[in-house]
């Protein structure tokens, strides 16, 4: 399929059209925080600015998401599966690093043995209308994770500004499909196409925070008694900032609360996250709650899902309250010798 | 700045090298512009790391709870006054902290910055005197200093630490005629339901990360009242009654405790004003019980203490 | 898609109060739905979530033998949220339980084998599912001699009476039971696990140890089993950890990258030496 | 009164200290003393066993008002009891009514073992005051309705 563009004034008009057919959240500016949400009207949308404060994780597993009603009789129990999809949803203007979020939370939700059923029907029937970044932040480090600031991985539609127009490329065949529904866009040119290049080529240029992820997985086995910890949390106040504003953390409690079963948003850095009912804690301290954060990025789920749950956005650097910042974290783990391999495997 | 930043490291040193304290806790640069960090100092030769100026604004009396060693802290006046409280609470055994006390004239508000220029990233930032340096992709520009404070500096009236062991330079000029409840006085003028709205939409915005409890000094309990389960008093969803609870029941526990340092606004990653709610509570002990946080090493908090006298026209 | 968060109710059938404080109780739980039960196939060693409305849910391992076709059993200590309002439940109330989970004792690993079965405490719910599966007349031919030793503080802290009466009746099983000290009336073993392991001495012939106790019994039993001359592989640990989905989502139970709800609860202890010591 | 349902009464809860308010409460009963039926009591060891928690519990599952009452000051059964009390329902008082939580619905009185008059009027008077500010809303998260009360 050909690519397309469409003009910048002609933009409220085409989220008009979709809204008949579809449920569309996008960036938006509400009370002064970026973040997805559902577009109430087209004029809502902020493209022009930096990626969103709030990850768009929050339109697959929002913070509070009802798993089932119950009603308790004296002998009976009545259970109600909330519908989880009401219809087609679109999820415009998703940074690439944030698609790639999507990637790994499908990885870690919707394969093995058990898949979430709200995640995953929610995915299946969200088509992901990218942006590429033209501007990345000083704060961004996307390339040194595998993404990019026009990357196309979980990807239906790629958008790129070219100052007065966005071009328009279909990824996949739901891409195309939702393309095909606007007949009247325009055929982008030769001189679109390169213009977009010679932007992308830029902006993948200035991505200049660069993180050596390479081995540090491997360097990380050996690591878990290591005294770096002690170092590294020092600071950590072990607030939920840094992983409720990730894009892939999508660690979760689940509680009963009026005649709901519920699960909220929860965080590896709180101290009750593994307190036990005997008043055991596996993590007792933030350094234990640290190194499961770093380890669960760069090493645990590069063994089990191939690589690391990080997408490098620098929402975690931008948020965190002591400048506790993760490249320098990973830089830190990737400059100690490489002898500290365990040696009992 | 340079001579401060100099006689503090000759203080830091001069405390680790007699062994009066086994650790400095001050600031080192961060890696963001105009950020810095916290930083633990155990090494005389590590000393060069610490440095002083208008944006050191954590708040290190955090770090100084729950620790066996021997600390040295830099402290600004709302981080020395913190320490006092946490010392009056019996938290931290007096013999175990120095405090480095440096008079400031308030730290610079990011957020602030940020929002004066729009989307356009700061690439570097210096603080020169009363002015902000800073510098981006095609931009540089010139900020006086004293636009861009936080809010609680701008009505801080103990910018030199009222209790210290030592005093990094000289004292600067107190703030007297200032009033620091304007912004309080100003809702309190407003009518129940506006104020209602007005904090429904603020705390609607609390995502429920707790940054605002864990970077309180004050926050030190084992075990916070919405971590309790059995029984759980009130529920951990970004529900708005459970918000507003959290937050209104969290500004009664530092009644009289609290010294406006501004972290817990600081550090709200959705700008929630919680000043406004940690004003509200300074101000009530202050009228009714004339009392003052963080001013003793001795005198109990207000709230676990009593006068016959106490007014009570509020009771039928 | 079938939604693994929603359970299937069952209700408390009976309960039994298992030990003199009164804070574990066995709940015998039948399905509502009878296909819900036949579905409802597990093997010894998992766990299910069991939901109490209006608390919340939790993760209990299945405390009767997959042998028992109409109703499965949960022996539960009352510690929390949860166990609380399950222990305040009456029978007939309505409970929701989902699973089964986690990946149970590798059966097919002990057939043919002699089985030792080490615990301590509360946790040997799913070891008792465990040798009455064994003992069970359509599988003890399977397996070769059962060692059972077991250890509870007190005499009145020792659950499943009625099993170890039953048991002891037995010359199919080497049935040990021991508490920590001596009492006015015990007639039997008196000692820690890790000491009366060391004196009962189980061969470790063609053998293999199943050991669930507290994280002390662990530290301290490990070494008697190697001495007794088990391998590594051929010692299965049954952990416990704070779990939530019971299903690896929630991602708070794992040690390294392996989560225990869902890679264990049960592991051998050549794996557990591999892990990090986070537990 | 806006949008109020036909018939609607307002529901109270009142922590009664066990040695003033309580007795109090009771001698109203016994000399006969009428006071609204919109009261739902707690007995509590001492006003000073109130945590501002129950308080805000209260209004948070759709009580229409509150009602602390304890021993006058100098008479309270643990000395001060009522007097560390004072400190901190004043200042809950304070907060909850600058976050625009209407005062009258949050309440304080000092009711002594013999003031079975006192007790009817400050009851009286706390439900006229809530059933002019109508059903409660703010901070309300579930509403327990009078029936369901028996059971938790």
């Amino acid at each position: 399929m050909k690519w397309k563009v469409i003009e910048k004034s002609k933009l409220p008009n085409l989220i008009g059209e979709l809204a008949r057919e579809y449920e569309i959240f996008a960036p938006v500016d509400r009370k002064s925080i970026g973040s997805f949400e559902r577009l109430a009207s087209g004029s809502e949308v902020s493209l022009d600015s930096r990626n969103t404060k709030k990850p768009p994780k929050d339109v697959f597993i929002p913070q509070t998401e009802t798993l089932f009603t119950y009603k308790t009789g004296k002998q009976e129990v009545e259970l109600a599966a909330p519908q989880v999809v009401i219809g087609q949803r679109v999820v415009l203007a998703v940074r690439p690093c944030d698609a790639k979020s999507f990637v790994l939370l499908d990885k870690f939700l919707s394969s093995g043995e058990y898949k979430d059923a709200y995640y995953k029907e929610k995915r299946k029937n969200t088509t992901i209308v990218g942006l590429a970044c033209n501007h990345p932040l000083s704060t961004c480090f996307c390339t040194s994770l595998g993404g990019s600031p026009h990357g196309k991985e979980g990807l239906d539609v790629l958008l790129q500004d070219i100052n007065d127009k966005y071009l328009i490329e279909p990824i996949t065949e739901r891409g195309e499909k939702l393309i095909e529904k606007f007949p009247w866009l325009k055929e982008a040119e030769r001189a679109d196409i390169d213009k977009a290049k010679k932007l992308s080529d830029d902006a993948e240029a200035a991505v200049k925070s660069k993180v050596s992820i390479d081995g540090v997985d491997n360097k990380l086995d050996g690591m878990f008694d290591d005294p770096i910890w002690e170092q590294i949390c020092q600071k950590c106040l072990n607030c939920g900032i840094c992983t409720f504003f990730c894009p892939t953390c999508c660690c979760f409690d689940v509680l009963d609360e009026d005649g709901k079963r519920i699960r909220i948003w929860d965080s590896c850095q709180f101290s009750c996250f593994t307190l036990h009912g005997s008043g055991h804690n596996p993590r007792p301290s933030g350094k234990e709650r640290m190194r499961q954060r770093i380890m669960h990025k760069f090493n645990y789920f590069v063994k089990t899902h191939g690589e690391s749950f990080c997408v490098g956005c620098g929402r975690c650097i931008q948020e965190c309250p002591v400048n506790l910042d993760i490249r320098e974290v990973v830089g830190a783990i990737s400059a100690l010798p490489t002898d500290k391999r365990s040696d009992n495997d | 700045m340079e001579k401060l930043e100099k006689s503090l490291r000759e203080i830091a040193e001069k405390l680790l090298s007699e062994k009066k304290v086994d650790l400095i806790i001050g600031y080192e640069r961060g890696t963001r512009p105009l950020r810095t960090t916290p930083c633990f100092v155990n090494k005389t030769e590590d000393v060069q790391k610490l440095i002083w100026d208008s944006s050191c604004d954590n708040n290190l009396a955090k770090y100084v709870v729950d620790r066996k060693e021997k600390v040295g802290v830099v402290a600004k006046g709302c981080d020395a006054r913190l320490i006092a409280v946490c010392i009056a609470e019996n938290q931290v055994p007096k013999e175990n902290v120095i405090i480095i006390g440096v008079p400031c004239l308030g730290v610079v508000d990011r957020k602030k910055v940020e929002s004066k220029l729009e989307e356009k990233e700061i690439l570097e930032a210096t603080i020169e005197g009363e002015k902000i340096k800073v510098k981006g992709e095609e931009f540089e520009l010139l900020l006086a200093k004293n636009d861009f404070l936080c809010d609680s500096c701008l009505t801080c009236k103990h910018r030199n630490p009222p209790i210290q062991d030592v005093l990094v330079g000289e004292e600067v000029p107190e703030l007297t005629e200032v009033n620091e409840f304007t912004e309080v006085e100003n809702l309190e003028a407003m009518a129940a339901e506006e104020r209602w709205n007005h904090f429904n939409g603020e705390l609607s915005k609390c995502i429920r990360c707790y940054a605002c409890r864990s970077v309180c000094p004050l926050c030190y309990c084992k075990t916070c009242f919405v971590d309790q389960s059995i029984p759980t008093w009130f529920g951990k969803t970004n529900d708005l009654s459970d918000t507003m609870i959290y937050h209104i029941v969290r500004a009664l526990h530092v009644a009289g405790r609290c010294v406006d340092c501004g972290a817990c606004s600081r550090v709200c990653p959705v700008n929630i004003n919680l000043r406004e709610l940690m004003k509200k509570i300074e101000k009530i002990v202050k009228e009714r019980y004339n009392f003052k946080a963080g001013l003793s090493l001795e005198e109990a908090p207000p709230l676990g203490d009593f006068k016959s006298e106490d007014p009570q026209e509020f009771i039928k | 898609m079938t939604n693994p968060y929603i359970p299937n109710l069952t209700v408390i059938r009976k309960i039994t109060t298992e030990n003199e404080a009164k804070d574990i109780k066995t709940f015998e739980l039948t399905f509502k739905d009878s296909e819900a039960m036949k579905n409802f196939k597990y093997r010894c060693g998992q766990f299910a979530e069991i939901s109490v409305f209006g608390a919340g849910e939790c993760p209990i391992g299945i405390a009767s033998s997959p042998m028992d076709k109409d109703a499965i059993q949960f022996t539960v200590k009352r510690v929390g949220v949860v166990t609380t309002a399950l222990h305040n439940s009456e029978e007939g109330t309505v409970m929701g339980v989902r699973g089964p989970y986690g990946n149970g004792f590798p059966m097919e690993r002990l057939e043919g084998r002699n089985v030792v079965i080490v615990g301590g405490g509360f946790a040997f719910t799913t070891l008792r599912s465990l040798a009455n599966f064994i003992l069970h007349k359509a599988n003890r031919e399977k397996f070769k001699d059962l060692t059972v030793i077991y250890g509870a503080r007190n005499p009145g802290e020792l659950i499943y009476k009625y099993d170890l009466e039953a048991w002891k009746k037995r010359d199919d099983i080497n049935l040990n039971v021991t508490i920590d000290s001596a009492v006015p009336g015990w007639k039997g073993l008196v000692g820690f696990v890790p000491a009366v392991l060391k004196d009962v001495a189980p061969s470790s012939d063609n053998a293999i140890a199943v050991v669930c106790g507290p994280p002390i019994m662990y530290k301290f039993t490990m070494p008697v089993i190697s001495e007794l001359g088990f391998s590594p592989e051929n010692v299965l640990l049954s952990f416990e950890m704070r779990m939530k989905c019971g299903i690896g989502k929630c991602g708070r139970c794992n040690i390294g990258e392996k989560f225990v709800c869902k890679d264990g609860p049960v592991f051998t202890y050549k794996e557990f030496q591999r892990m990090p010591k986070e537990y | 009164m806006k949008n109020v349902e036909k018939g609607w009464e307002p529901r109270i809860l009142a922590f009664l200290c066990n040695w003033c308010s309580y007795a109090g409460a009771d001698l109203t009963g016994i000399s006969r003393i009428q006071y609204p039926p919109n009261v739902r009591i707690v007995r509590v060891p001492c006003s000073g066993r109130v945590n501002p928690y129950y308080i805000i519990k209260a209004l948070q599952c759709g009580w229409d008002g509150v009602l602390v009452s304890g021993c006058h000051p100098g008479d309270c059964h643990y000395i001060s009891g009522n007097l560390v009390a004072r400190r901190r329902f004043a200042v809950l008082k304070d907060l909850l009514e600058y976050v625009g939580i209407e005062p009258a619905r949050v309440n304080f009185s000092w009711v002594s073992a013999a003031e079975g008059g006192k007790f009817a009027s400050v009851v009286t008077e706390v439900v006229n005051e809530v059933k002019a500010l109508g059903p409660a809303k703010r901070l309300v998260k579930v509403r327990i309705e009078w029936k369901n009360l028996k059971n938790r």
